[in-house]
């Protein structure tokens, strides 16, 4: 019943990365508007099927360009209301002890180099994470990804990818920045150039059966207040309206 | 007419094939190990079924192969004790004396009752579990259970093999009791000429499977 | 450990609430399948056989699509179901539960069809001479022998229930206070920064409710085997 | 259905090595484990039950980070392995097998269990009397006894690790030609926008190894139970 | 002295008291339905461990409280005919017959092996699993079994009780050879005076849980 009860009360569908932060915006949201929301992090797969299948979302939140776009395509979520919130920068990052220490990346880098003889290359996965995708296009832009493909393992998500670098498992790895900042296990080491990858991007829009009130909280998404607090938790703030 | 039969049947090996019509108010099973006489009781309790042939139990019917009557085994009140007790683990050596009576919903009978945990000596195995009872307890609890249940026929597997024959000179009497007034008749297996010659009128013998007609039991020499 | 967040009390009364129904879901069709895997031979055994180890061969998340796909309220089932009896599943914790029952019965069905198959036919024989008809035999002596594979097998059901979140956070989502469990919460942790703590906590809850699970179990299934093989 | 591109047939040698290998890695334990629980009565025994479960209790993810944990190359155990005997579990196909046996090991051992607690003691006692000491009761009587329960057990275990990615990805990632499995390479595609027809196919791919394992298994343990149970 | 004993033990609600020696080449125990015979030949076994008090078995101490001394059964080599038969299920007939034999590593010896086949009859069951087997096959095979791996005492629990009288006829002239010839001594549970006065010199009484001295089986009367 909690979910749906009779009060005024909104349902994000996010992306299970930006719980932390969505907590906190939730509960300033509800201080400001007396609307309570209730949040549901998991994949952003999941999470758009279940759109799909009449999963009562009012916002649908993604960490990923891809599947909001597939629920643009499907008339699943309202475009007008889309907002390009949140971006993020790709990093490559080692653990904390490593003698890596600055890798300046270009066409010219020697990954095979800096990994040794048999050490891999961790990101997510490079067709079904987002984070994977992002490396991946900017690996192969850069003219690099021959050489590391088949050094690459592929990890669920970010966090995965983060933990095995951090337990030096694997000694480089590609992440957000916002990740890599928050683990002192790892250190990062340097930075894919601005433009040899699509800009990172988390959209957020209001589902097509979405509540009036969950135009007030794209809004607020949007806001001074949101912004202070998706910032604290690292991440870049775009709000840009999508093109 | 008690019990009449005519019936094949092939298990495994062997053939066991039986045409006997006996009209005694006891008859004996009497063959050497591994002759059928088991295999025999089962087919008439319905437990394994006939290839062809036919069984009446008091005159009915209860296997026909040409007029596919195959009355299951529930259905056959026919009590039966096993050669291997099979008592019911999981169920007191109470639960288990009155399943049959409970089965058919007959009403308790203390008064049957007691004279039946009397005669088998089961006064203070009531409680227990029929895990660790001895062997002959065993016994003696399944031939209470298959008493208690009033069956209009009683096959009984060497129901004495391991009783003592403290227990057996109490329990023959019953049996013949039980024969003459409750007019329940009995088909016994054993390999005593003595207690066939005292239970029963007449012996079926088998041999090789094979059990074709019926003789006296007086002329039982061993 | 300090006292526990209203949230995590929240997860763990959904969680105990989901695993408890899905065990109970499962036992029903369990048993009955189990004793046709165990005594019956027919044609297309071994495709209902392979029919119940599904849940356990495809990726949990799979079978959680197949579940939205099947019976979310957009589906013939779902609506079916929605419309007669007004049950609902979709992102509810009764669809959970449905989830989590569908990924525990072939555990559940395994332990069950084993014990069926260790009863010794000739008791059931031995009911039928006394007068006990299939359904007699069936609940008076072939069930109560089955019982301690049949407690093994809701152990399992009850275990998997508690630990499932692929199969529930696909079909049901992740909603807090419906559908969240402390599996599909420790998920959530894991998946941002800085939050091992709280994930920590929470594997110790679900280690702590496993534990005293079993310990009843145990007991229970002491209890049944005892009488099942007849010492005490 | 087309005829199957190169890499899933890599996926399914891979699928198929690691379910092996897991269900091998798994059985000497389980069955001594099993056997402990069935026969034994000592302290701390509800606690060696409960450890046994938790791979089912807690979140596959959870799982897999407690073996990264505890086997990585960093850890004491992993760099054990790896000086004294060249193993080195890291993002290799072993230890997919490895985390696979850690995820099958509770059904496998619930099994086993099940079919060792039915054996009637008695016969052990008069293998006993027969001159057997506690190794060869065990080889010769116990263990053929309890068959069928183990091959139950396994097929269960093979199946969970056919099934399995969430352990498995998060211990070895998910590396194509090395430790990419059917259920990696389904969960990917589920992830992909517009590749239910890829995911599908694979689905498909996985059920039929899973019926062929199946009725393989089946045949054996009608085999083993045939003679375990002592009709033929 | 063949066998030495004086032990106790609690049994449920049944104190189990023994204590006799006997020297002759067979012995009988003999007492009613539920009185620890039974019993008392698993604690000689070495299947039950008394509470206190020790066991000799032809002068070879195999369970004395005080020295704590307990011989495991599988080192104890004795052959033991259960009352309820306890063959391997999963063996064929003749698995079962080499069993003792395989585990003391006694060689094939294949005279005596045909011997106790043509005995008791077990020809036509060697390649056959317990399963199916009738109550005397049964039997009759855990006799081989316990004859085949050439024990150094042999119990027999109530060894003859479902086997036919030819059968027995045939059989208990073997006992006797054995206890003759073998010098393998015999202890023997019987319900049946006849049996025992024919197998045993001496017989021990037991009753309710009793079993103290040892008398003349020739004046045995039921
Ligand atoms: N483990 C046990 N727990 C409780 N009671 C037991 C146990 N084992 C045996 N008894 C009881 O001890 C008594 C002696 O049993 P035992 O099997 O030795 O009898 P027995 O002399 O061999 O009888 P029978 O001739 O019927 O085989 C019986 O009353 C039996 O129920
Ligand atoms: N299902 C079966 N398959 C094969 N052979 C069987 C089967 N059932 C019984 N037999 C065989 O049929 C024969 C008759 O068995 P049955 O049990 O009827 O003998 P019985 O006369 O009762 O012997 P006993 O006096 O030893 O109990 C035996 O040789 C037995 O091995
Ligand atoms: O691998 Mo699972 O079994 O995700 O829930
Ligand atoms: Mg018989
Ligand atoms: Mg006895």
């Amino acid at each position: 019943p909690g979910a749906f009860a009779q009060e005024p009360t909104l349902t994000v569908f996010a992306a299970a990365s930006m719980k932390n932060a969505l907590d906190d915006i939730n509960t300033a949201f509800t201080n400001e508007t007396k609307i309570k929301v209730t949040a549901s992090y998991a994949a952003s797969s999941a999470l758009m099927k279940q759109i799909e299948q009449g999963a009562p979302a009012d916002v649908f939140a993604s960490a990923d360009l891809e599947w909001m776009d597939y629920g643009n395509q499907r008339k699943l979520v309202k475009s007008d209301t889309r907002v390009n919130l949140l971006g993020n920068r790709l990093v490559l990052i080692a653990p904390a002890n490593s003698k890596t220490s600055s890798v300046t990346i270009n066409k010219d880098t020697k990954f095979t180099e800096l990994l040794g003889a048999d050490g891999r290359l961790v990101t997510g996965d490079v067709r079904a994470v987002p984070v994977g995708k992002y490396a991946k296009a900017a690996l192969e832009k850069l003219g690099l990804w021959a050489q590391v493909e088949p050094r690459m393992a592929m990890a669920e998500n970010v966090r995965a990818a983060l933990a095995l670098v951090a337990r030096e498992e694997a000694p480089l790895g590609i992440v957000y920045e916002t990740d890599a900042k928050v683990e002192p296990k790892v250190k990062i080491v340097g930075a894919f150039p601005e433009g040899s990858h699509e800009p990172i991007v988390y959209p957020a829009a209001v589902t097509t059966q979405g509540k009036p009130d969950a135009a007030k909280y794209i809004q607020f998404l949007r806001s001074d207040a949101a912004k202070a607090i998706f910032e604290k938790y690292g991440f870049t703030w775009l709000n840009k309206p999508a093109a | 007419m008690m019990l009449s039969l005519d019936f094949a049947k092939r298990l495994g090996q062997v053939d066991i094939v039986a045409k006997f019509d006996v009209d005694a108010k006891a008859a004996a099973l009497y063959g050497p190990s591994g002759a059928g006489k088991s295999s025999l009781i089962n087919m008439i309790a319905g437990l394994i079924k006939p290839d062809r042939g036919h069984i009446a139990i008091r005159g009915e019917t209860v296997f026909d192969s040409e007029a596919r009557i195959n009355v299951p085994a529930h259905q056959r009140n026919v009590g039966y004790v096993f050669q291997d007790g099979r008592l019911f683990p999981h169920m007191t050596v109470r639960s288990n004396l009155h399943y049959g009576r409970r089965m058919h919903r007959l009403p308790q009978d203390q008064a049957a009752e007691d004279r039946v945990v009397a005669l088998l000596n089961l006064g203070n195995l009531l409680t227990r579990r029929p895990g660790n009872l001895s062997g002959g307890e065993r016994q003696r609890v399944a031939i209470g259970r298959a008493l208690l249940m009033q069956p209009r026929i009683l096959l009984l597997d060497e129901p004495l093999a391991s009783l003592d024959s403290a227990r057996k000179a109490e329990v023959l009497p019953y049996f013949e009791r039980l024969r003459d007034e409750s007019g329940v008749p009995l088909l016994y297996v054993s390999h005593s000429a003595d207690e066939i010659r005292r239970m029963a009128a007449v012996v079926v013998r088998v041999a090789d499977g094979k059990a074709f007609g019926v003789e006296d039991a007086a002329g039982l020499i061993a | 450990m300090p006292t526990l967040t209203p949230e995590e009390w929240t997860a763990i009364k959904i969680s105990l609430r989901i695993a408890a129904l899905a065990t109970i879901l499962a036992l029903p069709p369990g048993i009955a399948i189990a004793w046709v895997l165990a005594r019956k031979r027919f044609w297309g055994k071994s495709l209902l056989d392979g029919l119940v180890h599904l849940p356990l061969v495809m990726p949990p998340v799979v079978t959680g699509y197949l579940l939205l796909i099947w019976l979310g309220r957009r589906s013939p089932v779902g609506s079916f179901l929605a419309d007669t009896f007004g049950i609902v599943l979709s992102f509810r914790w009764t669809g959970a539960a449905v989830a989590c029952a569908v990924m525990g019965f072939p555990l559940l069905v395994r332990a069950a069809r084993l014990s069926f198959e260790a009863i010794d036919p000739r008791l059931e024989q031995a009911a039928a001479t006394l007068g006990a008809n299939w359904f007699w035999r069936f609940f008076t002596v072939t069930l109560p022998l089955a019982l301690p594979g049949i407690i093994a097998g809701m152990v399992l059901c009850f275990a998997k229930a508690l630990g499932e979140f692929g199969a529930t956070i696909t079909f049901v989502s992740n909603i807090p206070g419906e559908t969240q469990t402390i599996s599909a919460a420790i998920y959530t942790y894991t998946q941002i920064p800085n939050a091992d703590a709280q994930a920590a906590r929470l594997v110790v809850i679900a280690i702590v409710i496993a534990l005293i699970a079993l310990v009843a179990s145990e007991w229970l299934a002491r209890r049944a085997g005892a009488r099942a093989y007849g010492y005490e």
